[in-house]
C-alpha cells in the first residue's frame, strides 16, 4: 500500500466514522424532538449557549451534547460480583461491531484519480468518465481508482453478515457478566432474537444476491443503477430486511432485551456512565448502519434515478430522451450526497415508528420470526429463482420489456420523489393554525395577562 | 486418573434446577411504584407469584380517627387519587346515610356530573397508562391530554386540578359556576374526539391486540368470589354495576348502558373502560340537560350545614353554628352504615360506625382495587412475564385505595 | 330490604344469632364467634341466600367494652343474583385481645383471603385455617396492630436508621401538622391515645 | 461513592480560572441532561403524568428520558407519600445512583410527610436521604414542579448543595389590586422601586384591558 492509498484510507474512515457518529448523535436529538412533534409538544429546546452575549438554542441540538458530556464525567459502576473482564468488554464490542460494519458499505462510485490529477485545479468543469469500464490503475503515479468504501472487500455482504452477527455478543457478555437477573434475561431475550433475526436477514438478501450476481456491495449498486432498484425488483425481501433489521437494532415494537416496564433496562441495567453512553450511543448508531445496508441494498445506493457515472441519460427501453455528460467531480459528490441523504431519510423513518407502536411479547417475536418472517424469505428465494430462470430463458423480447419496465421504475421514484418534496415545501410554508382548548378561568386569565412572566426566581 | 469413558447415565450430572426467583418492584417502572411481586420463573413462564401490597400504606383509617367528620374529606381524595371526585360524593353519601338527611336536587345532579367527569379521568389514565407500559407513548400523552380537559372544569369548579376537597356533609362545597355547562358541554365532545382518535391507533394495530387478547382471563363466577367490582367484572360478563343495580342520586331517571365484554381477557378490561367512557358522556350531557340553574346546592340542616358566610358575621346564632360544626364537628348520630357506590373501579363501600361525638369511631373504606389486586397471582400464573404488564395495567391498582 | 335474610338465619341458626337489627336498611346480624363459618357456608350454599360475592372485612376495636368480646370483626356479603346484602358481626377478643380468633372462611369465598390478612394485620384478630397468614399492609417487623384504639396514632417504628443532622446538614425537625390535644374533636379520650402519653 | 461535586465546588474556588470554566461546562452538561428516575408512589404521580403531558412538557428542559435503571439517572423524582415500609427501597435506590446525584422532593408528602402524621409515614424524605430541592403542594401544580426544575438546573449549574425550596413567584395580579407586597431584594430599594411600579402600571393596564 502506496502512502497516499494509506492517506485515502485514512480519509474515508473519517468521512464515515464521522458520518455515524454525528447522525448517531443527532438522531439522539431527532428521536425526542420527533416525538414531541407526533405527540403535540415542543420537545428539548433549552440547553442554550452563550457566544458574545447572544444566546443559542439551536432547537436543543445541544442537548445530546450535554448528555455526552454529562456521560463522561459520571461515576462509574462495576458490580462487586461482575465478571470485571467481561463487563468492561461488553460495551466495547457492542459500539465496534457497529463501526467495523460500516467499513465495506460504499458511499459513492469509484473515483478515477486519473481525471483529477493531471487536470488539477480544473477538476470541476473536466470531461465525463465513461459509463462503464473501469479507470486505469497506475499506482506508482497515484493514478489508481479509489472506491468509496474502507474496506473494499470481495466479500462484501458476507462480511456485513458476520458483523452484525457480533454486535449480540456485546449484549449477551453485558447480560451475562452483570450479575443482575433483569440483566441476564434481557441478555437471553437479545440472543434469542439475534438468531432468529439474522436468519431472515440473510435469507431475504439471498433474492437480491441472485438477481444482482454480486456479493460486493458497490457493484450491487451499480447493478440497481444500471436496472431497477432493489425495492422494485425484490419487494417483499424489502420489507423483510427492514422488520428484520429493526428487530436486530432492539427498537421498538422489538425491543424485549431492554424492555423498560418489564425488565427495568435489560441487559445493560448495571451500567453507569460512559459505559452506558456507549450502549445508549450503539443502540442509535445502529439505526445508521441498518438504514445504510437498507439503502444500499434496496434504495440504489448511492444512485439517483437516470443519473449515471457519465451524467444524465433518460431513456426508456431503446428511447433514449435525454443524455447529458457531467464532469466526473460533480457526480461523485453528487452521489456521496445522495447516500448520506438516503440514509438520513431511513433513520427518520425508523424513528417514527418507535413512538406508536407497543412491543411484542417474547413468544410472540419468536412466532414472527420463525414462523411469519422465516417461510416468507425462503418463499422470496424460491419465487425468485422460478422467475429468474424462466425470464432469461424467455428471449430477446421478454428483456426489452424488463429492460423498459426497470426504466419506468426509474421513473416512478423520479415522480414520488417529487411529489414529497412538493408537500414537504407546501407543508412548510404553509400557515400555521394555532387551536386553543383552554377551559378553565384560570388559564384564561393568565393567557389575558399575556402568558406566564419570567420573573426573578425568589427561592 | 479418572476415566475417561465416564458412564453418563450413571454419573450424576445434576445442574441447580431451582426456578429462579425475581423480585419484581416495589420501584419497578410497571409496579406503579407500590406493589412488589415475588416470582418463581421457570425460563419467562411465572411458575408461581406472590403479590404484596402495603408499599403505600398511609393509616388513612387511624387518621380519619383523629378529626372530625369533614376533616376526613381531604384523606378520601387521596385515597383514589385518579378519581377523587367520586370518593368525595360516595363518603359523603355514606355520612348522609348516617345523618338520615337528602340534598337538594340541584345537588344531586351536579354531583353526578362531577363524578362521571372523575370516572372518565379514571378510565384515560388507566387504559393510557397501560397503553405506555406496552411501549406505545403517544396514545398516553393524547389519553393525558384528554384528561386534562377534565381537570379542567374539574379545577374551575373546585379550585384544585386533582385533590378538590369538594365534597361537603350535605351538599358541595360551591355552587355550579355560571359556565359549567358550556364547559362540560364542550368538553366532552374533544375528549371524545381524543379517544377515539387514540382508539384507532391502539385498536387497529395488531401488535396492541396480540399483546391484551387471551392474556389474563378469568371466569366470572371466579372473579365474583374473589371480590371483584367494577369494569373488571363486567368484563367477564357480569353486568354488576351499583349504578344499576342499587341506583343512588340520580342514576335510576338517567339513561345509560353497562358495557360487558365475554371472556374477562385484558382486552376486554381495555374495551370496557373505553365504553364506559362513552356512557359517561351521555350521562354528563344528560346531567347538564336536567340540572336545574336556580336552587340550593346544600340541605338546610343545620346540624351538619355550616351556615352562610353572611349569617356567620352578623348573628349570634350563626356564628355559634358555625363554631360549633368546625370545631367540634357535626354530631353524626350514633349508629353503624355501609354506603357503597359505584367508584372509578368497583364497589367503593364506606362502613361507617359512630358513636354520637363529632370524631368518626371507625371509617372503614371497602376499596375495590384491593380484592382485584387480590386475584392478580390468578391471572399471571403460568403465563409469561410479560404479561404481568398488561394484566397489572388494566387491572387498574391504585395505590392509595388499595394500601389504605 | 327484606327480612327474608335475617328470617332464613334465625329459623337455622336461632340462638347462635345473638342480635339482628336493620338500621339504615342495613340487615345486621351479630353471631357467635364459634358459628361463624357454619353460618358463612350457609349463606353461601343457601339457594334462596346465595351470598357469592365478598365485599368487605374489617375489624372495629371496642376497648371500653372490656372481656365481652372487644374487637367486632364485621363482614359484608351481597348477592349479585339476589341483590341483597347483609352484615355479619362477631365480638372476639378479652382486653388483651387473647382468644380474638375467629375461622377463617378463605375457602368460601377466595377473595376473603387477603381481606383476612387484613384484619389479623390492622386489628389483630387470628383467623384459623387461613392459608397464609401474613401481615399485608405493614412490614413483618411492625409490632402491634395499627387500628387497635390503645395503638398510638403518631408511634412510628422506622426500618431505617434516620439521618441526623450532623449528616445532614440542615434541621431535620419539623412542626407535625397536629400536636397531641390538637385537631381533635372535644370530649373524646379513647381515641387520642398519642406517643407521649404510652412512653 | 466520592462526593464528586463537593470536591469540585472547592476546586472552583482556590484554583483559578481554567478549573471554574471545566466547572462551568459541567455544570451546564449537567443541567440539561438530567436523566430521571421517576420513584412515584402516590397521588403526585398523577401530576407527574401531567408534567410530561402535550400542555407543560418536561421535556423542553431535557429532564424527560426517564431511566428506570438508578445506575444511569441523575435526578431522583420522589413522588409521593414514602411510607415506613418504602423507606429502606428509596434509601436502596439512592444509594444505587452513581455521582452526580439529585434529589427532588415532589409533593408535600415526600418533603414533609404532609397530613399523615402518623406511625407509617416517613416525615420527609430527608429523613432518610439528602433532599436538593423541594416543591410543596398537596399535590403541586405543574407549574410549580418545572419551577422547581429550573431552581435544581439553577443549582446544578452554580454548583451548590443546599437544599432549595420553591417559593411562591411575584404575582402580577396581586400586585396590582394593592396587596401589601413584601420584598426581599440585595438591590437599592431606589434602583427596583420604578421597575416596580413599571410592572404594576402594566399589569393594572392588562387587567382594565382584558375584563
Amino acid at each position: 500500500m502506496t502512502l497516499s492509498q494509506f492517506v485515502w484510507t485514512i480519509v474515508k474512515i473519517l468521512i464515515m466514522a464521522g458520518f455515524v457518529l454525528n447522525l448517531a448523535a443527532i438522531l439522539t436529538w431527532a428521536d425526542r424532538r420527533q416525538s414531541s412533534m407526533i405527540q403535540d409538544r415542543i420537545g428539548p429546546n433549552r440547553a442554550v449557549i452563550k457566544v458574545f452575549g447572544k444566546e443559542f438554542r439551536l432547537a436543543g441540538l445541544l442537548h445530546p451534547a450535554a448528555d455526552g458530556l454529562k456521560f463522561f464525567t459520571k461515576e462509574d459502576f462495576m458490580p462487586p460480583k461482575a465478571d470485571k473482564l467481561l463487563f468492561m468488554l461488553a460495551p466495547i464490542i457492542a459500539m465496534g461491531m457497529v463501526f467495523t460494519l460500516v467499513t465495506t458499505v460504499p458511499f459513492g462510485d469509484t473515483v478515477c484519480m486519473h481525471e483529477f490529477l493531471p487536470r488539477f485545479p480544473n477538476i470541476f468543469v473536466g470531461p465525463a468518465v465513461p459509463r462503464w469500464g473501469s479507470c486505469s490503475a497506475d499506482v506508482k503515479s497515484g493514478y489508481f481508482p479509489i472506491d468509496l468504501m474502507v474496506a473494499p472487500l470481495g466479500v462484501g455482504i458476507l462480511f456485513v453478515f458476520a458483523m452484525s452477527g457480533q454486535g449480540i455478543i456485546g449484549a449477551a457478555i453485558a447480560g451475562w457478566s452483570s450479575d443482575n437477573k433483569f440483566s441476564l434475561m434481557g441478555a437471553l431475550r437479545a440472543a434469542s432474537q439475534m438468531v432468529s433475526y439474522e436468519v431472515t436477514l440473510g435469507m431475504s438478501l439471498i433474492g437480491a444476491m441472485m438477481i444482482y450476481g454480486t456479493v460486493r456491495l458497490d457493484d450491487m449498486v451499480r447493478w440497481q443503477s444500471d436496472h431497477a432498484w432493489g425495492i422494485f425488483v425484490q419487494p417483499l425481501a424489502f420489507f423483510l430486511f427492514f422488520t428484520a433489521a429493526v428487530a436486530e437494532n432492539k427498537r421498538i415494537p422489538f425491543d424485549l432485551p431492554e424492555a423498560e416496564s418489564e425488565l427495568v433496562s435489560g441487559y445493560f441495567t448495571e451500567y453507569a456512565g460512559m459505559k452506558f453512553g456507549m450502549f445508549y450511543f450503539a443502540e442509535y448508531a445502529e439505526v445508521v448502519t441498518g438504514s445504510m445496508l437498507l439503502v444500499t441494498m434496496f434504495l440504489g445506493g448511492w444512485a439517483l434515478p437516470f443519473f449515471h457515472r457519465d451524467g444524465l441519460t433518460i431513456a426508456f427501453g431503446g428511447v433514449t430522451l435525454v443524455h447529458l455528460l457531467i464532469p466526473h467531480f460533480w457526480m461523485t459528490l453528487l452521489g456521496v450526497l445522495t447516500f448520506f441523504g438516503k440514509v438520513i431519510v431511513i433513520c427518520w423513518v425508523q424513528v417514527f415508528v418507535r413512538w406508536t407502536l407497543p412491543r411484542f411479547r417474547y413468544d410472540q417475536l419468536m412466532k414472527l420470526g420463525w414462523r411469519v418472517l422465516l417461510p416468507a424469505s425462503l418463499a422470496n428465494i424460491l419465487v425468485t429463482g422460478v422467475v429468474w430462470l424462466v425470464l432469461d430463458e424467455a428471449g430477446p423480447e421478454v428483456a426489452d420489456a424488463l429492460r423498459l419496465a426497470a426504466d419506468l421504475t426509474q421513473a416512478l421514484v423520479v415522480v414520488v420523489l417529487s411529489y414529497l418534496v412538493f408537500k414537504l415545501l407546501r407543508g412548510w410554508f404553509a400557515p400555521f393554525k394555532h387551536e386553543r382548548t383552554l377551559l378553565g378561568s384560570s388559564a384564561e386569565q393568565a393567557g389575558k395577562l399575556g402568558g406566564t412572566k419570567s420573573t426573578a426566581m425568589q427561592a | 486418573m479418572e476415566p475417561l469413558d465416564i458412564d453418563l447415565d450413571e454419573g450424576e450430572l445434576e445442574l441447580p434446577a431451582d426456578p429462579m426467583h425475581l423480585n419484581m418492584g416495589p420501584s419497578h417502572p410497571a409496579m406503579h411504584g407500590t406493589v412488589r411481586i415475588v416470582l418463581e420463573l421457570s425460563g419467562e413462564t411465572i411458575v408461581k407469584a406472590d403479590v404484596q401490597v402495603g408499599y403505600l400504606h398511609r393509616g388513612f383509617e387511624k387518621m380519619c380517627e383523629r378529626g372530625t367528620w369533614a376533616q376526613v374529606f381531604p384523606y378520601v381524595d387521596r385515597l383514589n387519587y385518579v378519581s377523587p371526585m367520586l370518593n368525595n360524593v360516595g363518603y359523603a353519601l355514606a355520612v348522609e346515610k348516617l345523618c338520615g338527611i337528602a340534598v337538594p336536587e340541584r345537588c344531586q345532579w351536579y354531583r353526578m356530573a362531577l363524578g362521571e367527569l372523575a370516572r372518565i379521568s379514571d378510565h384515560l389514565t388507566c387504559n393510557g397508562a397501560m397503553a405506555m407500559e406496552l411501549g406505545a407513548f403517544t396514545p398516553f400523552l393524547w389519553f393525558v391530554k384528554a384528561r386534562e380537559m377534565v381537570w379542567d372544569i374539574l379545577e374551575e369548579e373546585t379550585g384544585a386540578r386533582l385533590t378538590h376537597s369538594f365534597g361537603r356533609i350535605g351538599g358541595m362545597a360551591n355552587p355550579p359556576t355560571a359556565d359549567f355547562k358550556a364547559m362540560c358541554g364542550m368538553a366532552v365532545g374533544k375528549i371524545l374526539g381524543l379517544v377515539e382518535e387514540g382508539e384507532k391507533m391502539l385498536l387497529k394495530n395488531r401488535i396492541f391486540i396480540d399483546r391484551l387478547q387471551n392474556v389474563g382471563p378469568i371466569s366470572g363466577a371466579e372473579a365474583v368470589s374473589l371480590g371483584w367490582t367494577g369494569p373488571c367484572l363486567r368484563s367477564t360478563g357480569i353486568a354488576y354495576d351499583i349504578r344499576k343495580a342499587h341506583p343512588y342520586l340520580k342514576y335510576d331517571e338517567v339513561d345509560f348502558d353497562v358495557p360487558v365484554g365475554t371472556r374477562g381477557d385484558t382486552l376486554d378490561r381495555f374495551l370496557c373502560r373505553l365504553g364506559e367512557i362513552r356512557q359517561s358522556k351521555r350521562i354528563i350531557e344528560q346531567c347538564i340537560e336536567r340540572m336545574p340553574d336556580e336552587g340550593p346546592i346544600n340541605s338546610d340542616d343545620p346540624r351538619v350545614v355550616l351556615p352562610g358566610k353572611t349569617d356567620v358575621y352578623t348573628t349570634i346564632e350563626g356564628t355559634i353554628q358555625h363554631f360549633k360544626l368546625i370545631m367540634e364537628g357535626a354530631k353524626v348520630p350514633a349508629g353503624e352504615v355501609y354506603s357503597y357506590t359505584e367508584g372509578g373501579n368497583g364497589e367503593l363501600g364506606y362502613y361507617l360506625v359512630s358513636d354520637g361525638s363529632g370524631t368518626p369511631y371507625r371509617v372503614r373504606i371497602r376499596p375495590p382495587c384491593f380484592q382485584i389486586t387480590g386475584g392478580l397471582h390468578r391471572l399471571i400464573e403460568g403465563r409469561m412475564l410479560a404479561d404481568i404488564v398488561p394484566t397489572f395495567g388494566a387491572l387498574n391498582m391504585i395505590g392509595g385505595e388499595c394500601d389504605h | 330490604m327484606s327480612q327474608l335474610v335475617l328470617d332464613k338465619l334465625k329459623a337455622r341458626f336461632g340462638a347462635a344469632i345473638l342480635a339482628t337489627h336493620s338500621d339504615f336498611g342495613d340487615d345486621t346480624a351479630l353471631v357467635e364467634p364459634a358459628q361463624w363459618k357454619a353460618i358463612s357456608t350457609f349463606l353461601r350454599e343457601d339457594p334462596d341466600l346465595d351470598f357469592d360475592l365478598p365485599v368487605d372485612l374489617c375489624g372495629v376495636d371496642y376497648p371500653s367494652r372490656g372481656a365481652a368480646g372487644r374487637t367486632e370483626v364485621v363482614m359484608h356479603l351481597y348477592s349479585i343474583g339476589k341483590k341483597h346484602r347483609i352484615r355479619l358481626k362477631a365480638r372476639v377478643g378479652d382486653e388483651d385481645m387473647d382468644g380474638a380468633e375467629l375461622e377463617s372462611v378463605t375457602s368460601i369465598w377466595p377473595g376473603m383471603n387477603w381481606l383476612e390478612r387484613e384484619t389479623w394485620d390492622m386489628s389483630g384478630v387470628r383467623f384459623v385455617g387461613h392459608p397464609d397468614l401474613r401481615r399485608i399492609l405493614m412490614y413483618p417487623e411492625f409490632e402491634g396492630h395499627a387500628l387497635q384504639k390503645t395503638y398510638p396514632a403518631d408511634r412510628i417504628q422506622p426500618l431505617v436508621p434516620y439521618r441526623t443532622e450532623e449528616e445532614a446538614g440542615v434541621p431535620l425537625e419539623k412542626q407535625a401538622p397536629f400536636g397531641p390535644d390538637e385537631g381533635m374533636a372535644f370530649g373524646r379520650t379513647a381515641n387520642n391515645i398519642s406517643r407521649a402519653e404510652v412512653d | 461513592m466520592g462526593d464528586v461535586n463537593r470536591t469540585l465546588a472547592l476546586d472552583a474556588s482556590e484554583q483559578g480560572y481554567a478549573t471554574t470554566r471545566v466547572d462551568a461546562l459541567l455544570g451546564w452538561a449537567r443541567k440539561y441532561s438530567l436523566f430521571a428516575y421517576p420513584f412515584v408512589t402516590a397521588c403526585c404521580g398523577m401530576e407527574f403524568m401531567a408534567l410530561t403531558s402535550p400542555r407543560f412538557d418536561l421535556a423542553r428542559f431535557g429532564a424527560e428520558a426517564p431511566r428506570f435503571s438508578p445506575r444511569q439517572s441523575d435526578l431522583l423524582w420522589v413522588v409521593g407519600t414514602i411510607s415506613q415500609r418504602q423507606a429502606p427501597v428509596l434509601k436502596r435506590i439512592y444509594e444505587q445512583m452513581m455521582a452526580p446525584k439529585y434529589v427532588l422532593a415532589f409533593g408535600t408528602c415526600a418533603s414533609s410527610g404532609g397530613f399523615y402524621d402518623n406511625y407509617t409515614t416517613v416525615a420527609g424524605i430527608d429523613k432518610i436521604i439528602p433532599t436538593d430541592v423541594y416543591i410543596p403542594g398537596c399535590p403541586p401544580r405543574p407549574e410549580a414542579v418545572m419551577d422547581g426544575l429550573m431552581l435544581l438546573q439553577d443549582r446544578i449549574a452554580r454548583n451548590e448543595r443546599r437544599p432549595g425550596i420553591v417559593k411562591p413567584r411575584f404575582d402580577p395580579v396581586q400586585a396590582a389590586s394593592g396587596l401589601v407586597q413584601l420584598r426581599r431584594s440585595a438591590k437599592d430599594p431606589s434602583e427596583v422601586l420604578p421597575a416596580i411600579q413599571q410592572e404594576e402600571a402594566k399589569t393594572k393596564a392588562l387587567r382594565e384591558g382584558g375584563s
